[in-house]
């Protein structure tokens, strides 16, 4: 009995063990071919641009790698190109930082009174489906030449999306809860403090992470319109000088921002431990 | 080819401007109808959009500078050259804030060197970076001594509009551009024009070939019949420019988009000056055009100014 | 039936709902329902779904006010959110951002009790249905269970007198509930409070309450009232074996069974 | 055992209450109706008060315009013909590369789904690629597809391609597993499983990705329109921008919100009869 | 044991899980399960949560692959998904764009049974369910208890000979359940398939089977397996009063009494 007992434990191991290391085996056999293939597809990629540039196509059109490699060297020790790349953080920043508050401080009070949420949705819709590309060359007059038309069209592309996260965020908290909280002897104040503002608060997150790189864009779109400053204007230089080159890398830094600024949200998540999977909605609806 | 065979329909890459009233006019009169020709205006941004256009064969003619087609050359591109003249000076005209041309107590009538040192300090509006009014200015403030990129402030704001604006609004200090604009801006009294551009106040910029239509090298060597075609009726519609103002300034006021009738008329009637007579190149002027460029540094090496190189007559009938 | 000294009542209350939409008919979920319970009394309500036994439970928490008819908690009407009560609702309805043990507490906090009084509180009650060790976890760490345990103790904690709990073992598994039936016993047995108990387990019914009310289905009536004179304290693992279980839950069952056939 | 039957009411007290809760929920309704209706008239003509009578306190007229001067503008516009060709064209750039982002995107979801290794290896190229400021893309589209429709259709096609992918992509990872499976062991494989299963599952995110991507489509035909164009609505824009004629920009503008909500309308009117299951769902 | 003639068998099988997240443990779900089905036979699962029940059923759906030991299923190996079960699970995984009717006919479609057969005999057993009259209504339209009736009859209109069901009636009240178990053993008289069927509730577990099996927590493993000899049919409302009830009952909880215990 007892060394029945201790075989069939062993066999269980055995199997435990086997089933662990058949998985450790596929998990890396995967993880090989998901860089193989990355590597493979960014290599090939450029290959493909590098042979291409010059026989199918002109540089003049679309430059070459190795140019484009160098000019994102040469930028990288110039003290020009750092004070550009400063210029759009600091307008994508304080954009984003307007955008985003202005639409946390309008959701509140709107989300919690049907009436006049519903008044204003209609005129919200209207605004948000305006293209907003298209005031360019108005927005020189209204905001000027220098931050501010950067500032404010970031926060445009930043506003509707926080508004409208944050009011889902604070509609959607059960109602449950709100009710437990008011038999418990909570008042509207301590309803909003404890449960409206943590419940809303995964959503208005998403909200920052999808908005930090249109804050961004909506910066650089400022600078297209008129600006001497900023990468959006390094990039636009390089085209009015028919450097190709200089305009692809000026696209690379621009989404290498993003990339970036979308790493540095991140540790935002951790406010959501409590959360069982920090998947945040409207990531990939925008 | 046979004539009957080349292609009869020519697509231009222009902004609107006062210097192409040739082309206006004649798309009005049907002057191209008659030759058979129908001709597409597409209007661009900038005059990059208007060589990319160019070079990637999507337009057949576009109002451009030799110093673009020079860079353009420099970077391994020979597939465009000029094939018609635009304008024999720069007509690039500078005006200034009238509060600020008084604290700098510069006028017209100042000496040249006082006009242009009165820049110093100055927010100057620029069309976009790499366009003549960025390269031009740079060279005035070069010229005397000033350092663009420490001594003044150049911001680029696209369109003569927009320049005009952030002027009235006080958000630049002075900026440049063929007319209208900067005569605006004097009319309505809150700029003052220092450099008058069509009257080649400047010596070195007069005989000088600022602005010509460019084509592509290919297109017009199989379709040489359309290309001579399009320069006949240039030049042909050049000549009701030069002599009836009037009738001319009534007829392009809806290609310049604006509703300001006199001062299209006062800019036509200085612009007509600087017009080429038939379109075609002086071999002289041209290699004077280069010489210069290379000197104000707006090249930034030698061009080849023999023809067939960056220019050809070919199409002009000289 | 107008006992002056009932801890909850309801006199011929009427409760009719009007959904939304233009077209929706308004619906009545109760009525001329009229019952008390005594103080320490433990009253399960049974009866088909949708009959409106949540709507009763709302009533008294005053999160919905009746549309005719009276609600008395302790002599006064209630009229507005009554703070006085313990509600359990079905959904364990834990702050999912806070830890078990601050659940816990919640009742606590929001009645102001200090800091270091609660805790303690909280931790005595935390031990007393064995979720030791699991203080610092969040709601979705737990087991359905765990959670049913930390939402009952959080309203257990702050000795309301009267507790109203509506299927607060829904969705367990079968030997879980009954496990959770004789802790549940075990703590009403500290301080007996007024317990209303909503459930569709007759056999759970019955091993926990001294009264058990039936309702018709919609709209909700009373149908019926049940004594259940079974000693306490009772094994409910062994319900079954108890000479009136049978009984009693025929007759409970031939209720049910009539109303929902009548759907 | 039994201590009471409690049957019998009076039929009288039911229907007197059950009238009096309608009436008063009928009569809250009709308030909030009546407020909210009136709330947005209010709201909207103070605004356009605002505008016309307020803005010009603050800055000149010129650079705001003003409800009537835009109207007046919109209407000369419709009268003399000239906004149905622009209409026209930016409506049939935007159109076919909504189209076929909406196309391609789709083709390449299903094509992630189904081979989840190519998904995880494209994943870091698509995010690039998603946050490249297409304004910066568009001199670029103008040089290597031309003047003509062609960039403008891409540009659209590509603002609407990378959102589509991602929500099919979302959708079809949202389908419950469990009904995958069932289905599976029901006998479903390969194409039957995509078309039974796969498609209507994901469905409704995709078609709420496409509803709210149309307006994306917009700005990229007009972006590209601001580069070159020689008719379109972004031409008409960005024209009289230049020649600060704000009325106009205006005129244009509104005629893009309105296009836009219209498309929106039709295809939520589409949807609900389409997938009439999701009818319920509030954000669907 | 090794019966040849088996509906479906396990032989020594066992089943580890790696999940996906770095920091969780591979656990063993199933430790050395062998047991088989005879045709017709009527077999229930109980045991503690997540001792492997659905494991079980997953297998033999072939939706996964035993870590060691074989699947059988009338002697052949079950290596892919096997088409040739049917599967009810605790959800109804109906598909929500399709009509109720439609869902019904789903299995039948899939097998490829023409138009108008498939129409017949989808209308036969959602009448035999009492659904008539619902044919045209999306999956959310119908109460719980009429999707669980009619994904139970999807599965069964296609007549597969063994019938896998997971807590099928787990997130309905008793009342229904009750109801539910009735009909589900009606349909089953009709053509007699072997049915494995997982449920938490013994009482459940006794009315319906012929045979119970036990299982230990986890890893899980058989603990004990129980013949019911109760005459059928059977009266599952009055199952309780049926002699043998009590002492199955009470040996049942005790065995899953004890699993809980040990965790
Ligand atoms: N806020 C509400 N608006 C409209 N109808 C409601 C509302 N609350 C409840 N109802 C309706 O009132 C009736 C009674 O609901 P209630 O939740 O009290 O039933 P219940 O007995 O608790 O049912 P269950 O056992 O399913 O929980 C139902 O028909 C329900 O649809
Ligand atoms: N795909 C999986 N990956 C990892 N672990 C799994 C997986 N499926 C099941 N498990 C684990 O295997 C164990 C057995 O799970 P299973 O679902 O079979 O239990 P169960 O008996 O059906 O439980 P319940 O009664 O709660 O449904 C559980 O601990 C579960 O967490
Ligand atoms: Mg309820
Ligand atoms: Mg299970």
């Amino acid at each position: 009995m007892v060394r029945a007992e201790a075989a069939r434990m062993s066999a269980g191991e055995r199997v435990l063990g086997e089933q662990v290391a058949r998985h450790a085996r596929r998990r890396r056999a995967r993880r090989a071919v998901v860089w193989a293939g990355r590597i493979g597809l960014a290599a090939g990629a450029v290959a493909a641009w590098d042979l291409a540039s010059g026989t199918l196509v002109r540089p003049f059109f679309v430059s070459t790698p190795s140019a484009v490699a160098e000019r994102l060297a040469e930028w990288a020790v110039s003290a020009d190109f750092w004070f550009h790349a400063r210029f759009t953080l600091t307008s994508t920043a304080l954009g984003f930082l307007a955008g985003a508050l202005l639409g946390v401080l309008l959701a509140w009070p709107l989300a919690l009174r049907r009436v006049a949420y519903r008044v204003v949705e209609p005129y919200f819709l209207i605004a948000y489906s305006v293209p907003a590309v298209a005031l360019g060359p108005v927005f020189i007059l209204w905001f000027g030449i220098g931050l501010a038309p950067k500032i404010v069209l970031a926060a445009y592309f930043v506003f509707f999306v926080v508004f409208i996260n944050t009011v889902e965020g604070i509609r959607q908290v059960p109602q449950g809860l709100i009710d437990v909280t008011r038999v418990l002897g909570g008042d509207r104040w301590v309803t909003m403090r404890s449960v409206l503002l943590p419940g809303a608060l995964p959503y208005v997150l998403a909200a920052f992470r999808v908005t930090l790189p249109a804050a961004m864009i909506g910066a650089v779109v400022g600078e297209f319109i008129a600006s001497n400053r900023g990468i959006g204007y390094l990039t636009r230089a390089a085209a009015g000088r028919y450097q190709t080159a200089g305009v692809i890398a000026g696209t690379i830094v621009l989404a290498a921002i993003v990339l970036l600024l979308s790493l540095a949200l991140r540790p935002l998540s951790r406010v959501l431990r409590w959360r069982p999977e920090v998947r945040l909605r409207g990531e990939e609806v925008s | 080819a046979e004539p009957a065979q080349e292609a009869k329909r020519i697509t231009i890459a222009s902004a609107p401007n006062v210097f192409l009233s040739a082309l206006y006019v004649a798309k009005d009169d049907g002057l191209f109808a008659k030759e058979g020709l129908t001709v597409e205006i597409v209007e661009v941004e900038s005059g990059n959009d208007s060589i990319a256009a160019l070079a990637s064969g999507q337009a057949q003619y576009a109002d451009v500078g030799f110093e673009d087609l020079a860079e353009l050359s420099r970077a391994g591109d020979d597939s465009v050259v000029m094939a018609h003249d635009i304008l024999n000076r720069v007509t690039l005209t500078l005006v200034m804030r009238k509060e600020v041309a008084e604290r700098k107590n510069v006028t017209a009538a100042s000496p040249l060197r006082d006009r242009l040192g009165a820049l110093r300090g100055l927010k100057i509006g620029i069309t976009s970076p790499g366009s003549p009014t960025d390269t031009y200015m740079r060279y005035y403030l070069g010229s005397v001594g000033l350092d663009p990129e420490r001594d003044v402030e150049l911001v680029p704001l696209g369109g003569g509009s927009a320049l005009l604006a952030a002027l009235e609004k006080g958000q630049i200090d002075a900026y440049h551009l063929s007319p209208p604009t900067p005569y605006v801006a004097a009319e309505k009294g809150f700029g003052v024009v220092l450099i008058d551009g069509p009257k080649g106040e400047v010596p070195e910029l007069d005989r000088f070939d600022y602005t010509a239509w460019a084509t592509s090298r290919q297109w017009a060597g199989e379709n040489a019949g359309t290309a001579a075609a399009f320069s006949r009726v240039l030049a042909q519609a050049t000549v009701k420019v030069k002599q009836q103002p009037d009738a001319v300034a009534a007829q392009i006021m809806d290609d310049l988009g604006s509703s300001d009738q006199a001062t299209v008329l006062r800019t036509v009637k200085a612009m007509s000056s600087a017009l080429s007579d038939r379109g075609c190149f002086d071999p002289a002027v041209v290699q004077r055009t280069l010489d210069v460029m290379l000197r104000l540094k707006i090249l930034e090496e030698k061009a080849d100014a023999a023809e067939g190189r960056l220019w050809t007559n070919e199409y002009n009938g000289c | 039936m107008a006992d002056q000294a009932a801890a909850v009542r309801l006199e011929a209350v009427y409760k009719a709902f009007v959904p939304r939409g233009r077209s929706a008919q308004p619906l009545l979920a109760l009525e001329d329902v009229s019952f008390d319970a005594r103080p320490g009394e433990f009253v399960s309500l049974v009866g088909p779904s949708g009959c409106g036994k949540s709507t009763v439970l709302n009533l008294l928490a005053g999160l919905i006010q009746p549309s005719a008819g009276r609600v008395v908690h302790h002599g006064r009407p209630v009229t507005g959110i009554n703070t006085e009560v313990g509600y359990i609702t079905q959904d364990d309805n834990l702050l999912p951002w806070r830890s078990m043990l601050r659940n816990v507490e919640y009742g606590l906090e929001l009645r102001r009790v200090p800091k270091a009084e609660r805790r303690r509180r909280a931790q005595e009650f935390v031990e007393l249905v064995g979720l030791k060790g699991f203080e610092n976890h969040y709601p979705h760490e737990l087991s359905g269970g765990m959670r049913k345990r930390a939402g009952i103790v959080r309203t257990l904690a702050y000795d309301s007198d009267v507790v109203l709990m509506d299927e607060p073992f829904g969705p367990l598994d079968a030997q879980t509930r009954v496990i959770l039936q004789d802790e549940l016993l075990k703590l009403w047995e500290l301080k007996r409070p007024t317990v209303l108990f909503v459930t569709h387990d007759l056999v759970e019914a019955i091993a926990l309450s001294d009264r058990i009310i039936t309702f018709t289905c919609r709209p909700g009536r009373i149908k019926r009232e049940y004594e259940v004179r079974l000693p306490r304290p009772r094994d409910v693992f062994h319900i079954h074996d108890v000479p009136q279980f049978r009984q009693l839950y025929d007759a409970l069952w031939d209720d049910i069974r009539m109303e929902i056939a009548a759907t | 055992m039994t201590i009471r039957d409690a049957r019998g009411t009076t039929e009288h007290a039911t229907a007197q209450v059950l009238a009096r809760a309608a009436g008063r929920s009928r009569a809250a309704a009709a308030r909030e109706r009546l407020l909210v209706r009136s709330g947005i008239v209010l709201l909207g003509v103070a605004l356009l008060v605002l505008w016309e009578f307020g803005a010009p306190l603050v800055v000149e007229r010129r650079y705001v315009s003003s409800p009537s001067e835009v109207a007046a503008r919109l209407a000369e516009l419709v009268l003399d013909g000239e906004l149905w060709g622009h209409i026209g064209v930016t409506l049939g750039e935007a159109g076919a590369g909504y189209l076929i982002g909406i196309a391609v995107g789709l083709a390449a979801a299903l094509v992630l789904v189904a081979v989840p290794v190519l998904d995880e290896i494209a994943g870091p190229f698509l995010a690039a690629f998603y946050s490249i400021p297409k304004i910066a893309l568009a001199p670029m589209f103008i040089m290597w597809f031309g003047l003509g429709v062609l960039p403008k259709v891409l540009l659209a096609a590509l603002m609407v391609f990378l959102i589509v992918l991602a929500n099919t992509v979302a959708g079809v990872r949202g389908i419950s597993p469990g009904l995958v499976e069932v289905s599976r062991v029901m006998g479903a494989r390969g194409a039957r499983l995509v078309r039974t299963v796969v498609l209507p599952g994901a469905a409704p995110a995709v078609v709420a990705s496409i509803r709210l991507t149309f307006s994306r489509a917009m700005v990229g035909a007009i972006l590209g329109e601001f580069i070159a164009a020689a008719q379109g609505l972004g031409f008409l824009i960005v024209r009289s921008s230049r020649q600060f004629e704000t009325a106009t920009v205006f005129a244009g503008i509104v005629v893009v919100a309105v296009l836009v909500m219209l498309v929106n309308a039709v295809i939520r009117a589409v949807e609900s009869r389409a997938l009439p299951w999701c009818a319920q769902r509030p954000h669907g």
